[in-house]
């Protein structure tokens, strides 16, 4: 599975390179607008290194911003879940937060929370939260009668026990979406640190974004999509490890 | 003479001040009389003038001497036809009451926003370096879009561009009853180049008349644009696009602007000056952003 | 008077017409009674309104108990992160302990208490079910078709179990099985189809408290009477 | 619902910017970090009206935009749904392009696509998809066994049914997500004006940042979140209707 | 032959036992068999072993008839979308237009067309389940619990019906009703307990082809026959 994974990935790098490159020699464009092969491979020498060092800072940081936000869908899915007045003002809220853009926000945050290590983290899970949020609203918000019935009537039924059911009836549906969000939480940390930081791989794109170095750019595109790969594998395997557990 | 022939123009950045010639010269219809239909193209963060001009979006551009070099290094194509600030608007602001900055030297024990990987950077250590501030000697402190860092005292120095930012956070600070004051780097020798009007090699060799059409109708706009008997024109015209800043406020933009683009009694607008870009490339060089000499000079207009 | 339907209206919601109406019904002593009828006829949706999770348009249901009779069906599922038998000792009070390990015994689950409820067999699974209701402090329990995928020979003990252990209890007992009926029941509330007059008819049972007490004869009329009613 | 969400929202913004001006005179902060009430009322009657009419054009931007990710969530959803290597392949790219912080990729995309207004829908619809996709993967990869049961053996199952099978039991999971997923239909139209520097209130919150206006700001969030609250009532409201006809 | 499994072994997975060791078993004729036996004897597994929707550690199920079993049981729902009218044309091949109106005269299903699956009763929901499999192309149905919520006299009256209209085809009758199975069907397996031996038993039904022909005492011994053997 994991292998997989990384052998797909690198297929579809490759493939996207390949495509550049076609398009790069097909219109004879300079290293300038799309980087040869040699300009890359110079790109790796020079920063590779420094890159997969700022990638394992930035999934430090991600990993950090992943588990806050699963803790916020969780807590915000699940004081949503009920169609009650509270319940729609919370999601309301959430919502709101979401839809405006995070750079729009940046300084607000920045001014109410300082620009340190903090304000990262909560851009981060920010912007990992709310795909995450959605599933958990959904789930939650749908109820199983057939299980359900029994508590209700006599009388045990606690929120604990109701998100319990409706999480293990979904723990599929849960583990997809939370393997994925991964995928977001080190998005959001790269736009975190494209935004404010001085660390990390995000901070590395956008010093090479300003000096318009397209290949610096593709070897962190390669060390963000393989250091993601791997660590969705591991989340995966996590993930049916606690189904099994859980299940049996 | 022929139909019009059609241009297609890539600014550096959104149309505001620092594009006042440009605006000036496509509403005056100075395009229009050299028989030149332009199309004038906003430029924004993610936009790259020289990019376009490789891939055929567009024949001409506004770069800065930094992208220009940087172009170069790659073999980029891409010839310099006009410089269009004589000095570069880039200054730092600080609160006079904060800190009192006079040479380089006093930004020992201070921090200074400069953004990495970009021109300010390698002008603020060029002047520390002169200066003989060791890295050590300062806090650098990363820029971002938004300026609360400076505000609340976190950085004593925040880069701005003097006729644009500059005078809008200005006056919203004095209005707060703030004292400010800008750095200027070129007052301490540190001269590094700004933007400048750019085309493909090719179009340049193939069709020289229309380039040179070309740029006598832009440099007419900007040395009307730039004339204080022509106030009311080129803030309209700029105004056109800008709705964001008051009129009040472009008037002093205006006046921040004109001498950048030509000081009185200093070369004509357009001018370029080959020792600046001799240096702006050698203090690229000097900082790694380029790995191997590009050899500015070659790549200018001769006049 | 202990449980009472009086003067039901129902329909569902985008029915034109109405399930039930005017629909009187009564049962004045606990016990083992039954609620027959054939398939559509209403009986699980009359266990509904007794129990209180459909609203009839008109009429009420008196209750003379704590709370509203509790309402069992056969397609009701445990949760499946723990066995059967920790979620049954988790519902179970404390002083229904020794009731439970009974239980358990009569209705033969102890060889798969350390099972989950997916991995059980439908009867298994009606069994379960039925008994986590068994074992809570009630005075009504409605079970609707709740051992209809067990075989009849664990299901006449099953019966017979419940009817000794719960002696002053209201059991309203919906099955499709005649012979089952007439034997262990003692009021059978017959519902007919909605063009019928009257909606309901009642015909005693034997009541049987163990399997020896069945005179066959008595039984076949109670049957013959059964399905002439219905 | 409607009128609820409206107010819900106006108390959210009345506290957020509350919030601000508590901190504002605590700390006995400048307009220039935070602007006061006069401020802020002057900033409305310059440019509000103005910023009524760029949400609604950023509005109609991500209608589009949602629309079109809708479709893709569900075509790369239902491509990727099965176990298969060809399933865990598209899964991996689109997880892998989701990664990628949208700024890095940009100038990949205008390169390819030119910088028009396919460029900026498909950026808008790259940052709306994603959250679309995980549900629409974990929806269509777990069985419905009691319903599919029947067409498998009489090999009547074909892709179509299995979506639509698995699309009516999650319906009301389908409904939460797609009107969420508004939200992020919004925030990346925005983030495409904000990196394209285009038309529409991205771009006006770009300048109102460069000039370090945060009133200017204020009230783009303001509009932003009022325009939501209305086209997330209208969707909800859509989506109860089609429920209504799906199920009767 | 029509029908043999030779030699079954199956084990649940993390089951440590196994539920069926060499099991042999064969249906040499077509016609209304059954599959009999307490609750949690394993009939649902074996019903999913032959129809190939389990597959067994050891031995062979061979069917000499084209595909494989269809297997239907009583949980199976239609999906929510339209009535299940509509549900039941779209899986209705053309030449089999006819025989779907015959049944649902036949399980008094005609006024329920228009409903959706969701607000049938129990009993509606099974006949529903069980028709639209009859409208196949099949040449065996094994029919797991699937009139289990079913009245007996609809039921009695279905099941006539389907012996009427397929002769030649295998249905494997899975039901806990001894009755009804000692009345209408022809081989009865009996499944007994894992410890006991011969595993399985066959006995010989009554397999009567209208309410007419019933002889009460044949029927009686085959009843005894069945019990004893269970
Ligand atoms: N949700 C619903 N919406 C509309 N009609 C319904 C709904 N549920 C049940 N019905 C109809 O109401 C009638 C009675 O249903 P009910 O389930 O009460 O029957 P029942 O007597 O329990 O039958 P069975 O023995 O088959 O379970 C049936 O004709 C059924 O089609
Ligand atoms: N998924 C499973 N995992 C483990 N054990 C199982 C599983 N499914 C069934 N069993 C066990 O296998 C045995 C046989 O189950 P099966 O469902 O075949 O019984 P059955 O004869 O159909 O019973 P019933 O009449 O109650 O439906 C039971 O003891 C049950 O607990
Ligand atoms: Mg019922
Ligand atoms: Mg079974």
């Amino acid at each position: 599975m994991l292998l997989r994974r990384i052998y797909q990935f690198l297929m579809i790098y490759l493939l996207g390179v390949l495509c550049l490159l076609v398009i790069k020699v097909a219109a004879d464009l300079s290293d300038y607008v799309i980087p040869g092969i040699d300009a890359l491979w110079l790109s790796v020498r020079d920063v590779g290194w420094r890159y997969v060092v700022d990638v394992l800072d930035t999934l430090r940081v991600a990993v950090i911003g992943q588990v806050l936000s699963i803790g916020m869908a969780l807590f915000i899915g699940i004081l949503g879940r009920q169609a009650t007045w509270f319940g729609s003002f919370i999601k309301v809220a959430a919502y709101n937060v979401q839809a405006y853009p995070i750079v729009a926000i940046a300084p607000i945050i920045f001014i109410l929370l300082g620009d340190g290590f903090v304000s990262r983290l909560l851009i981060a899970a920010m912007i990992c939260y709310f795909p995450l949020l959605l599933s958990v609203v959904g789930i939650m918000s749908q109820p199983i009668p057939d299980v359900e019935h029994f508590y209700r009537q006599t009388g045990r039924m606690r929120w604990q026990l109701e998100v319990k059911i409706r999480s293990f009836e979904n723990l599929s549906k849960l583990t997809t979406v939370i393997v994925g969000s991964a995928t977001l939480a080190m998005a959001g940390t790269i736009v975190a640190e494209f935004i404010a930081a001085s660390a990390g791989i995000g901070y590395s794109i956008r010093i090479a974004l300003y000096q318009s170095d397209l290949a610096k750019i593709l070897v962190a595109l390669f060390m963000i999509g393989i250091t993601l790969s791997i660590y969705q594998g591991i989340l995966e395997w996590v993930g049916s490890a606690v189904k099994k557990v859980w299940a049996r | 003479l022929s139909a019009d022939q059609a241009v297609s123009y890539r600014l550096k950045w959104l149309i505001n001040m620092s594009t006042v010639g440009d605006v000036y010269a496509e509403a005056q219809g100075l395009f229009a009389s050299e028989g030149l239909t332009v199309a004038l193209k906003p430029g924004g963060p993610e936009r790259d003038a020289i990019r376009e001009l490789e891939l055929g979006h567009a024949d001409f551009g506004v770069a800065s001497a930094d992208q220009v070099i940087h172009a170069l290094a790659k073999g980029s194509p891409v010839v310099v036809l006009a410089q269009l600030f004589q000095a570069n608007p880039l200054q730092w602001i600080y609160f006079k009451d904060r800190v009192q900055i006079d040479t380089p030297a006093d930004f020992k024990g201070k921090t200074v926003g400069v953004t990495f990987g970009k021109n300010d950077e390698i002008i603020m250590r060029t002047l520390l370096a002169r200066a003989g501030v060791p890295e050590s000697g300062v806090r650098l402190y990363s820029v971002r879009l938004d300026y609360t860092p400076f505000f609340s005292g976190r950085a004593d120095l925040w880069p701005v561009y003097i006729n644009s930012q500059g005078v809008e956070i200005g006056q919203r600070l004095e209005a707060a009853g703030e004292r400010i004051a800008f750095f200027n780097p070129e007052a301490h020798g540190v001269r590094f180049v700004a933007n400048s009007v750019v085309t493909s090699e090719r179009l340049k060799s193939e069709r020289p008349e229309l380039v040179e059409r070309f740029l006598r109708a832009l440099l007419a706009g900007w040395q009307s644009a730039v004339d204080p008997a022509n106030t009311e024109t080129a803030l309209a015209a700029v105004r056109q696009y800008d709705r964001d800043t008051t009129l009040e406020v472009l008037r002093a933009q205006l006046e921040a602007t004109r001498p950048l683009i030509q000081s009185p009694g200093g070369p004509a607008v357009g001018y370029i000056d080959i020792a600046a870009w001799e240096q702006t490339e050698a203090m690229m060089r000097q900082y790694g952003q380029i790995d191997r000499a590009v050899d500015v000079g070659r790549r200018l207009r001769k006049p | 008077m202990l449980l009472e339907c009086h003067n039901i209206q129902f329909r569902y919601p985008g029915s034109e017409t109405l399930l039930f109406h005017d629909l009187h019904l009564k049962f004045d002593t606990p016990g083992f009674h039954a609620l027959f009828g054939p398939s559509g006829v209403g009986k699980s949706s009359l266990a509904k309104i007794i129990s209180g999770h459909l609203v009839p348009e008109g009429g009420v249901v008196r209750f003379n108990g704590k709370g509203r009779p509790l309402y069992g069906y056969n397609l009701e599922r445990l949760p499946g992160w723990s066995s059967v038998g920790r979620h049954l000792d988790r519902v179970t009070p404390g002083h229904h302990r020794a009731l439970k390990e009974k239980l358990v015994s009569a209705f033969d689950l102890e060889a798969i208490m350390d099972q989950h409820f997916s991995q059980l067999s439908l009867g298994q699974q009606n069994r379960i079910n039925l008994l986590r209701y068994l074992v809570q402090d009630f005075d009504a329990l409605i079970m609707d078709e709740s051992l209809a995928n067990v075989d009849e020979k664990t299901r006449g003990h099953i019966l017979l179990t419940i009817k000794t252990i719960f002696p002053d209890v209201l059991f309203l007992y919906i099955s499709h099985n005649v012979v089952e009926v007439a034997t262990f029941c003692r009021d059978i509330q017959v519902l007919r189809g909605t063009h019928k007059s009257p909606r309901v008819v009642k015909v005693q049972g034997r009541d049987c408290r163990s399997g020896a007490d069945v005179d066959r004869q008595l039984l076949q009329n109670t049957m013959l009477e059964i399905m002439n009613a219905a």
